[in-house]
């Protein structure tokens, strides 16, 4: 399966797309190597990765099908 | 009073000061409260290196935000004893001098709903996953980055 | 608007919603502003022994009242960093559900308009001789007591 | 010469007049020991009395013409 991979804020600069998809990755880490490879900018942008709209730390599993999205710092308000 | 359903706190572009003056006339039949504490923030034209900030545009993760606002919510229903709660936050381009967030808190009493709004601002800041992009008089631009 | 210049707080008669909306409108040419906070005291419907609060009759000692507010509003702007900052108070009778005090704080950030809203409420509260006569639907009335 | 005495809150129900005279009293203690005779239930009421527009407590002298004003707790906003 493919993951949808979501991308907002300067992080969407670096993929120069809103949304899009990668193979699936096992975790949040092996994904994160696997984007910052395909976009090198992102390499030196503050991001987190949401599972299922949850923020996740760390090293943290990526079930079939899950939605992902790259959440720089939040600027609202 | 709405206080369980909420859709969306998003709202298209500015929130006008005649949506903020009829939401408060809309309160006046909700004769148990005493105390409205409102929050409203309003773009700033802020100068960064020689180029002024003309607008800010908003972009947000809509399903994310619209989940943790309901707990936060839900959370502040829990521990503050509140008539009413609303939220409405601008997406896509707010001029400087516009207003972007408009937070209402009413409750019976004042300090209920002083310390639940200030709470509110703070969350929604620090919370929901929503950015911002300034937006330059000479077409550059740059995100935001709150303090 | 008028930052310098306060003659006095009072407003005859109910605060009105279309009022503060308009307050509202006039600051977006305030394009330092990035924060307002607000305030509004409601008449709440309260019921004491079985009989209804309709209105609060509000008198106050005038002259008195406008020299400690200016001394109020000194100290907040010597302490926080504001823009601007409004104060309405009813006189004569507001009817439940119509407002009767009107808050209004503007900074650039959000911390300040909030402290110094919240710290000027409670002085309001506290320092100024006003009085509120709670009349009640049975034609009888009761002086208000703040808690 | 006369004190201008103004009553406000409950202190008018008392004097059943927002606005009268007494004769000059040298001091607030007085002062209040002499409308308690002339107005009884002043003496079950909470109020301070304002000289000049400035509260006073305890003893305090009141000088010729001085605007007088018998304040209960306050109760606005």
């Amino acid at each position: 399966m493919s993951l949808n991979i979501k991308a907002f804020g300067m992080t969407a600069d670096a993929t120069e797309t809103f949304s899009f998809e990668t193979p699936h990755f096992a975790d949040t880490s092996e994904l994160r190597r696997h984007l910052e490879r395909t976009y090198p900018s992102l390499t030196f942008m503050k991001y987190s990765i949401a599972v299922d709209r949850k923020i996740t730390s760390g090293k943290s599993t990526i079930h079939d099908g899950a939605e992902i999205a790259l959440l720089p710092p939040f600027s609202g308000g | 009073m709405n206080t369980h359903k909420t859709k969306s706190i998003f709202v298209e572009g500015p929130v006008s000061p005649a949506f903020i003056g009829a939401s408060i006339a809309r309160h006046s039949s909700h004769t148990e409260v005493g105390a409205h504490s409102i929050f409203l923030g309003q773009v700033r034209n802020d100068i960064i290196d020689n180029r002024d900030v003309k607008a800010i545009e908003y972009t947000a993760y809509d399903e994310a935000c619209n989940e943790t606002y309901l707990e936060i919510r839900e959370d502040l229903f829990s521990r503050y004893d509140l008539c009413c709660l609303h939220v409405y936050h601008s997406l896509g381009v707010v001029k400087s001098g516009e207003i972007c967030l408009f937070v209402f808190v009413s409750s019976e009493h004042r300090r209920d709903a002083i310390d639940a709004c200030n709470e509110l601002v703070e969350k929604i800041k620090s919370k929901l996953p929503i950015w911002g992009k300034e937006l330059f008089n000479d077409t550059t631009s740059q995100w935001k980055i709150n303090i």
